[in-house]
């Protein structure tokens, strides 16, 4: 049939194979857009079906893989498919939250690129009914001594800063990590999350023919016309030439938006709302008609533009940012303008909800597009791209692993290293107390932050450890959401659910398409080991540059419950004289490890394993503690193993600590040499502190017996440094220097 | 005792320091709950106190505060400040104390030119005025600052004129109270992190006292500014 | 009508921009700049065909919004622009 | 020689400062004016005495840190200056 039709198709004009080619549709996929319409389209339908059907809007390259995450749960009230995922909190109210990408953006435009992404995940919150209380952004960066490295983190940084500080929403927490995988391709992933009334919780689903479509927010401009598209395609040379017109955020249009949407959803003039994002007027209208089931038709000339003679085409697919497109109820027409009135924003009707299924655009009259709704989202393409798994690394045995000459030199260099260093050069520039619910800052393992007016608070953090994805991308994935879960656990909340980011490169690569399988065959497992289904995401494809993909990173975003702030506790040892104890077991496993890479320049050697019913088993019991007031402080170990994060603790509390090795003598440390236990990265551990007298540890110890839960007495807290086995003391001065130093020392301040 | 905060397009701490007064507030007879007052309103009620809040009024663009200082609620809160009416401007409060010419100088971008957001210390500098009453002259406080542009600059003449007066209300200093140029987190001039006017009764800075005053938050150094107005203006 | 506004930081006030541009350019090896300042410039339309009367008016605008006369200077072009 | 950059966004780029200010003027009184945009200018001493080669080195300048040519154009005039 194809081989029919597309003869015609170089006839006819318009349309040449060329520009089909650059609104990035295959010839099987242009076939099937004349399949769909029944003719071939015109420019402004061909624009249209290639938003629609690019990897950013369809999923066409994840979808049947996404489908295989656990998505249910008591907790989940909304699943993936909406906005935003939303769950239940308790006493009345639901908490609203999503992560999404800006990655190509960024690149281009680190500031902006940074802002707009944030403006853009705030808007999916916000869309849903929910007041954002917290943002948060993980960062991947290439290798430091890239020449462009500094230039985009301080772009980043700054436009991440600059958008939320403005629209008066505290970032407070993220990640952000170096690898020279990185170098053409950075990441930007910010997450928001949002807290709204259960029962007053908005969705896209358009119902009501004859509905008014409402526009609000800002003008139309030439802004990022096919952003979607090229967030669908590798980089190469050309594509600086190819360039769109960069998305300017404007972040104090935005809080105006908010707090417009938030008063008119305290009344009852909404039927349906949605963001403007990706491919903006499109997707935002398609969506609403699509999952309503019904049509729409557009009178373009009504939509406001920011600049003269602007075109059907360029209207919808302008990626302007700070808009929304609303249904309302028609007799509350003028209820609504009046809010937008007071804000000082756009308000237009643009159109109404028709029983015909299609999309009908009109510019002063005239039909300009027409397009069949429901079957272009039904043959939207959908691919079991083909894939081959990552071969698994040969294991590394810790004692094959040389040791450094001197552990606490080791240590020194580990903590003032890149991507071990403290970030709070990135979180200063961070507004991260604004609304004044902020108990846990930035700097821990999860933030904490209040449920306005109660004693309760959301826990939220991000993670991902590329380098254990590139190991094994299986493992890599649970450990991601792992991790999240020890985070959040470790500030003594109850873990609830998840959204992803899964950053990956180009999925036409089997290899690659590999990763991503992998990686959420990892995710899939561990969340439903855990009970943290996940409840929202996005994937970002085609991080590549001629020809090379991006480390997998498949960040993932938590979010869990703290019944009662007092009940909580944070990473800072609190006083000299307590015990410390290490929970969970310790092998020394130094593959794929920080160690490893930085300490000794070595790729290699398997991911460290994870056991979920251990995480699971270690980690409740852990929360019992802090719940229980049994902890005085808590602290999950990640990358750096123990020595890092004793060395954080230290800090933190400003307090120092002496360690000695399980068996006491250091070269007597079990089977594990000593730099393995110090710097191996075994996966369910903590490390806690018992507060006052020997019973207190004593009990510890025992509750974890009764738990079936390795724990050990592995040193005590006191002085001003921190002396490890066998090692000179590491004053805290010179350990702080080390940590606090990198980052503005590498930024030049 | 009546308070009105002023909300502007843009202001972002308007919650947060009405959280504060309620709690200072509370259970003293015959209070009100403060009252949030919109920026086209010129006409708002009599109240003992007005506060203009943290934020980023009108995007903070052009200049910070500066499109603030034209609102119809300023221009009445400019009249009332100087019939007496005690005026408190926090942060972006302050910038446009300043716009309006309430408060002497002006505040420009950060001597690092980044935006700073951390628990900085400040020293009193007086008690004898209705807004730090409960604090003793010379006693340090720790408090969050969040700001991209609070760098005090007032010429010389000025910058004697306020000394000589008392005028300066808090400036940044070691947790000692030394006032060194490392404590100084933007460049202020002679580490100036808050003014009076010269009757006392309107009092700019640039930390925000609303954001510790709780000791939920990790501190309540703030909390004796919202009792001791509450106190002064009972 | 065309106009441009120049709004720039008074002579004796210290400019932390032009600051930290100069460093920066000494930094990337443009030794020999000096005295950098940075300004704000602002293009706008004026729907007035005297120019005097504009320029009054821009003049005004300067005054009560544009400038902040305690630390800025301003000067006012008409009928240029970009 | 002095010099005077003028920074102002691309054509087309959104200008929310500009906006911003065209609002605020409006709200004065200042109802006739339009397409207010917001730049930036810098004034500059550059030790440098043939022109040609310090509009080269100007050029350089802007390319490498004065503008952001993503979303910016400048102009250079020389010997000029507040
Ligand atoms: N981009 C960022 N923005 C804000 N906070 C960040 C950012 N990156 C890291 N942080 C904060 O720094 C702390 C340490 O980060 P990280 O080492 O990734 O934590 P963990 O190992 O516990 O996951 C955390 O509190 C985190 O939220
Ligand atoms: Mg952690």
């Amino acid at each position: 049939m194809s081989e029919a039709v597309r003869p015609n198709l170089a006839r006819s004009g318009e349309i040449t194979p060329e520009i089909v080619a650059e609104h990035g549709l295959s010839e099987a996929e242009y076939d099937r857009v004349i399949e769909v319409l029944g003719r071939e389209p015109n420019l402004l339908e061909l624009g249209i079906f290639s938003v629609m059907w690019s990897e950013h809007c369809s999923y066409k390259s994840s979808k049947i893989w996404l489908k295989t995450l656990p998505t249910e749960g008591p907790q989940v009230i909304l699943g993936p498919g909406e906005n935003a995922g939303v769950i239940d909190i308790g006493e009345g109210l639901a908490a609203i939250f999503k992560m999404e990408s800006h990655n190509h953006p960024s690149f281009i435009e680190p500031y902006q690129g940074a802002a707009t992404g944030v403006g853009g995940i705030l808007r999916d919150v916000f869309t849903m009914g929910a007041r954002p209380i917290a943002n948060l952004n993980a960062l991947r960066f290439g290798d430091p001594d890239h020449p462009r490295t500094r230039h985009l983190v301080a772009g980043v940084v700054a436009g991440v800063g600059g958008y939320g500080n403005c629209v008066g929403v505290p970032t407070v927490g993220g990640e952000v990590n170096f690898d020279p995988g990185y170098n053409g391709n950075i990441l930007v992933n910010a997450m928001t999350v949002g807290i709204a009334r259960k029962d007053r919780i908005f969705t896209s689903g358009a119902s009501g023919i004859g509905n008014p479509i409402v526009y609000v927010g800002s003008k139309t401009g030439r802004d990022g016309i096919h952003g979607a598209t090229m967030a669908s395609a590798e980089f190469d040379d050309r594509s600086e030439a190819k360039r769109p017109t960069v998305q300017v955020g404007d972040p104090f249009t935005e809080k105006l938006l908010i707090e417009a949407c938030l008063e008119l959803m305290a009344t009852d003039a909404i039927v349906a709302i949605q963001d403007l994002g990706a491919a903006g007027l499109t997707c935002s209208s398609f969506e609403m008609a699509s999952k309503g089931g019904l049509g729409v038709e557009l009178d373009l000339e009504t939509v406001p533009c920011r600049e003269d003679g602007m075109t059907p085409y360029e209207m919808m697919l302008s990626e302007s940012q700070e808009r929304m497109l609303m249904v309302i109820e028609p007799a509350k027409e003028d209820l609504a303008r009046a809010v937008f009135e007071k804000w000082d924003l756009e308000f237009a009707v643009i159109g109404r909800l028709t029983d015909t299924g299609r999309m009908v655009l009109k510019l002063n009259g005239a039909v300009v597009g027409d397009l069949p709704i429901d079957p272009l989202a039904e043959a939207a393409p959908e691919y079991d791209r083909p894939w081959t798994p990552t071969p698994a690394p040969a294991e590394l045995a810790p004692g094959s692993v040389p040791a450094p000459e001197d552990m606490g030199r080791a240590l020194l260099d580990l903590v003032g290293s890149p991507d071990l260093c403290s970030r709070r050069w990135v979180w200063e520039q961070y507004d991260h107390m604004v609304m004044a619910d902020t108990v846990g800052r930035p700097g821990g393992d999860a933030a904490l932050v209040r449920i306005h007016g109660s004693d309760r608070a959301l826990a939220i953090t991000t993670d991902c450890t590329p380098r254990y994805c590139q190991a094994d991308p299986k493992a890599g994935g649970a450990q991601a959401v792992a991790e999240a879960w020890r985070n959040l656990t470790a500030v003594g909340a109850q873990p609830l659910a998840i959204t992803d980011n899964l950053n990956f490169g180009n999925p036409e690569r089997p290899e690659i398409m590999g990763q991503l399988v992998g990686c959420i065959q990892g995710i899939g497992e561990a969340c439903a080991a855990l009970g943290m289904p996940v409840v929202s995401g996005n994937v970002s494809l085609y991080n590549e540059t001629n020809g090379k993909g991006i480390p997998p990173t498949p960040v993932i975003g938590a979010v869990g419950l703290v019944d009662d702030i007092a009940r909580t506790t944070d990473i800072a040892f609190k006083a000299a004289g307590e015990a410390i104890v290490l929970i969970g077991e310790t092998r020394g496993h130094l593959g794929a490890s920080i160690y490893l890479r930085d300490a000794l320049g070595r790729r290699e050697g398997a991911a460290p394993p994870v056991d979920l019913a251990a995480e699971k088993r270690h980690g409740d019991l852990v929360r019992g503690l802090i719940r229980g007031g049994r902890v005085s402080a808590c602290h999950d170990l990640a990358d750096g193993g123990l020595a890092v994060a004793l060395a954080e603790m230290a800090l933190a509390g400003d307090l120092g600590a002496t360690i000695e090795a399980p068996g006491s003598a250091p070269e007597d440390a079990g089977e594990t040499p000593l730099h393995a236990w110090l710097f191996g990265e075994d996966q369910a551990r903590y490390l806690v502190t018992a507060p006052g007298a020997e019973e207190a540890a004593e009990s510890l110890l025992e509750a974890a017996r009764a738990a079936g839960v390795p724990a050990a007495r592995i040193g005590v807290t006191g002085g001003p440094a921190l002396t490890l086995p066998g090692g000179a003391p590491i004053s805290l001065g010179e350990l702080r220097a080390a940590h606090e130093g990198w980052l503005p020392r590498y930024m030049g301040d | 005792m009546k308070a009105a905060i002023v909300v502007f397009p843009g202001s972002n701490c308007d919650r947060d320091v009405q959280v504060a007064l309620r709690q200072s507030m509370r259970g003293a007879p015959g209070h009100d709950e403060p009252i949030m007052v919109w920026h086209k309103d010129a006409d708002f009620e009599k109240v003992d106190l007005i506060v203009l809040p943290g934020g980023f009024s009108y995007g903070d663009y052009l200049r910070c505060g500066a499109m603030a200082a034209h609102s119809p609620a300023m221009t009445e809160v400019v009249r009332r400040a100087k019939a007496g009416v005690p005026v408190l401007g926090i942060c972006n409060g302050f910038q446009m104390l300043t716009e309006t010419g309430l408060l002497p100088g002006a505040l420009l971008r950060n001597a690092g030119l980044k935006f700073v957001c951390r628990d900085v210390h400040i020293r009193v500098e007086t008690s004898q005025s209705p807004f730090t009453g409960r604090y003793q002259t010379g006693q340090r406080l720790r408090v969050p600052i969040a700001h991209h542009d609070g760098n005090y600059v007032a010429d010389e003449e000025e910058l004697e004129r306020l000394e000589a007066r008392g005028q300066i209300a808090f400036r940044y200093c070691e947790p000692d109270g030394a006032v060194t140029e490392a404590a100084n987190p933007n460049g202020a001039a002679r580490n100036v992190a808050g003014v009076f006017n010269e009757a006392k009764t309107v009092l700019g800075l640039m930390p925000h006292p609303e954001r510790l005053a709780d000791s939920a938050l990790g501190g309540a150094d703030g909390r004796p500014l919202f009792d001791g107005l509450v106190e002064a203006l009972s | 009508m065309k106009a441009r506004v120049h709004v720039t930081l008074k002579p004796g006030i210290l400019d932390p921009q032009g600051k930290a541009i100069q460093h920066a350019l000494g930094a990337l090896g443009f030794g020999a700049v000096d005295k950098v300042r940075q300004g704000k410039v602002i293009d706008l339309e004026i729907a007035e065909t005297d120019p005097e009367a504009a320029r009054a008016s821009l003049r005004e605008m300067c005054e009560k919004l544009l400038a902040n006369t305690v630390i800025e200077n301003y000067a006012i072009e008409i009928d240029a622009g970009p």
